[in-house]
């Protein structure tokens, strides 16, 4: 299981799913009519490091932080 | 402590920016900037507000912390989490320096990078509700990686 | 007090940053940034000594004031007269903006033009002596202007 | 008669001189042996506001300032 959480303004509660990819969890996300407006904004960290590479595979065990448009300050 | 504070509410800017002077009074540096961020009153806010995530912010100012060595210097930054009332502060980012050049450089750096890419998010406080400031917040870099992802899994189908 | 303040030997760095902070409370600045100078040592030298000629330097500072003001910015300053020793500090630079983009810009030309254009000399203290800091001095703007004066009389002979 | 000051390192007493421009003040100040090393690294004010101007006038009263290369901070 993947685990999945969604930071700052998303009012969304965290997923587990069975993805084995970026890719596969983009299509999951993509469906959710409450995420998709998000996702093209979106960063994504694996385990808290952040991941820029469309191809980065995910494992058993990972945790996926989704990171809206941010303003620190 | 470490060189990363975070703090519920308000910035004791004094207290931070004396303890920050003191803790390297003897380490030789020539430059010292901070740079304070302190919430306007503007378009009727009460406050802003701030939602963190603490474990991405680390690893942010860890790698600056050592981008800032490779140049002989060292950054610290104290922020809040939750609400700050307009005339107070929620940040305070420094660099010590052993020359002006380079803290001015980092300085500049530092807190534009900041602005970009650290994870944090701000809410304008309107009678006591909280508002995403989505017209003032930017993409962190590698945003859209997913949309990136969906398009090459498609591609392969 | 004005915003420009000398003193003699080294500043009290925390009362100075405290009160320009306290200042500024309900002006409404985004952003304040202080560059502070402190005395390193180095090459063996007990403190460094300055000279200021306070006249010009009044007049180098309102035009930096009036300056500010255009972008909507203030600026403030201390600085030391006499000897400082090393590890405290001579030199308090400081800008309030609104916003963090004009206040990251002015400390930066501020600081640099302190630096070439402020009347003032600095020494080496080295054993109770003081020694012109020739090496480290850059000559003012207009620097050079007698020697241009005596050349255009030459030609009018 | 027109005071002319000294900043700084440049060990020298003020003068007082009758001069009517900076082109006879520096005529004077070229042939003084303690003076002539600092002149082509040295700034003019003058009544306290810089001169960059080698034609400036010099009147009755006038106070000259000579500065030498400069290190704030």
């Amino acid at each position: 299981m993947v685990k999945v959480e969604f930071l700052g303004p998303i009012a969304r509660e965290p997923m587990e799913l069975e993805v084995a990819s970026l890719a596969e969890l983009s299509k999951v996300l993509f469906e959710e009519e409450s995420i998709r407006p998000w996702l093209e904004k979106c960063a994504v960290a694996v385990n808290d490091v952040m991941v820029k590479d469309p191809n980065h595979p995910l494992k058993e065990g990972d945790r996926v932080s989704i990171l809206p448009p941010v303003c620190g300050g | 402590m470490s060189d990363m504070e975070l703090y519920e509410g308000p910035l004791n800017v004094k207290e931070i920016f004396g303890r920050w002077l003191d803790e390297e009074a003897e380490s030789n540096y020539g430059a010292y900037i901070p740079f304070v961020g302190t919430i306007r009153a503007e378009d009727g806010i009460e406050a802003l507000s701030f939602d963190i995530y603490e474990p991405v912010l680390r690893n942010w100012f860890d790698a600056w912390q050592a981008k800032a060595a490779e140049r002989g210097a060292r950054v610290k930054m104290a922020h809040s989490v939750g609400d700050v009332p307009v005339h107070t502060s929620s940040y305070v980012a420094a660099v010590f320096s052993p020359r002006r050049r380079v803290a001015l450089e980092l300085i500049e750096e530092f807190v534009e990078d900041f602005k970009a890419n650290a994870p944090i998010w701000k809410y304008d406080v309107v009678e006591g509700r909280r508002i995403y400031a989505e017209d003032r917040s930017t993409p962190m870099e590698g945003a859209g990686v997913l949309a990136d992802a969906k398009l090459g899994m498609r591609n392969e189908e």
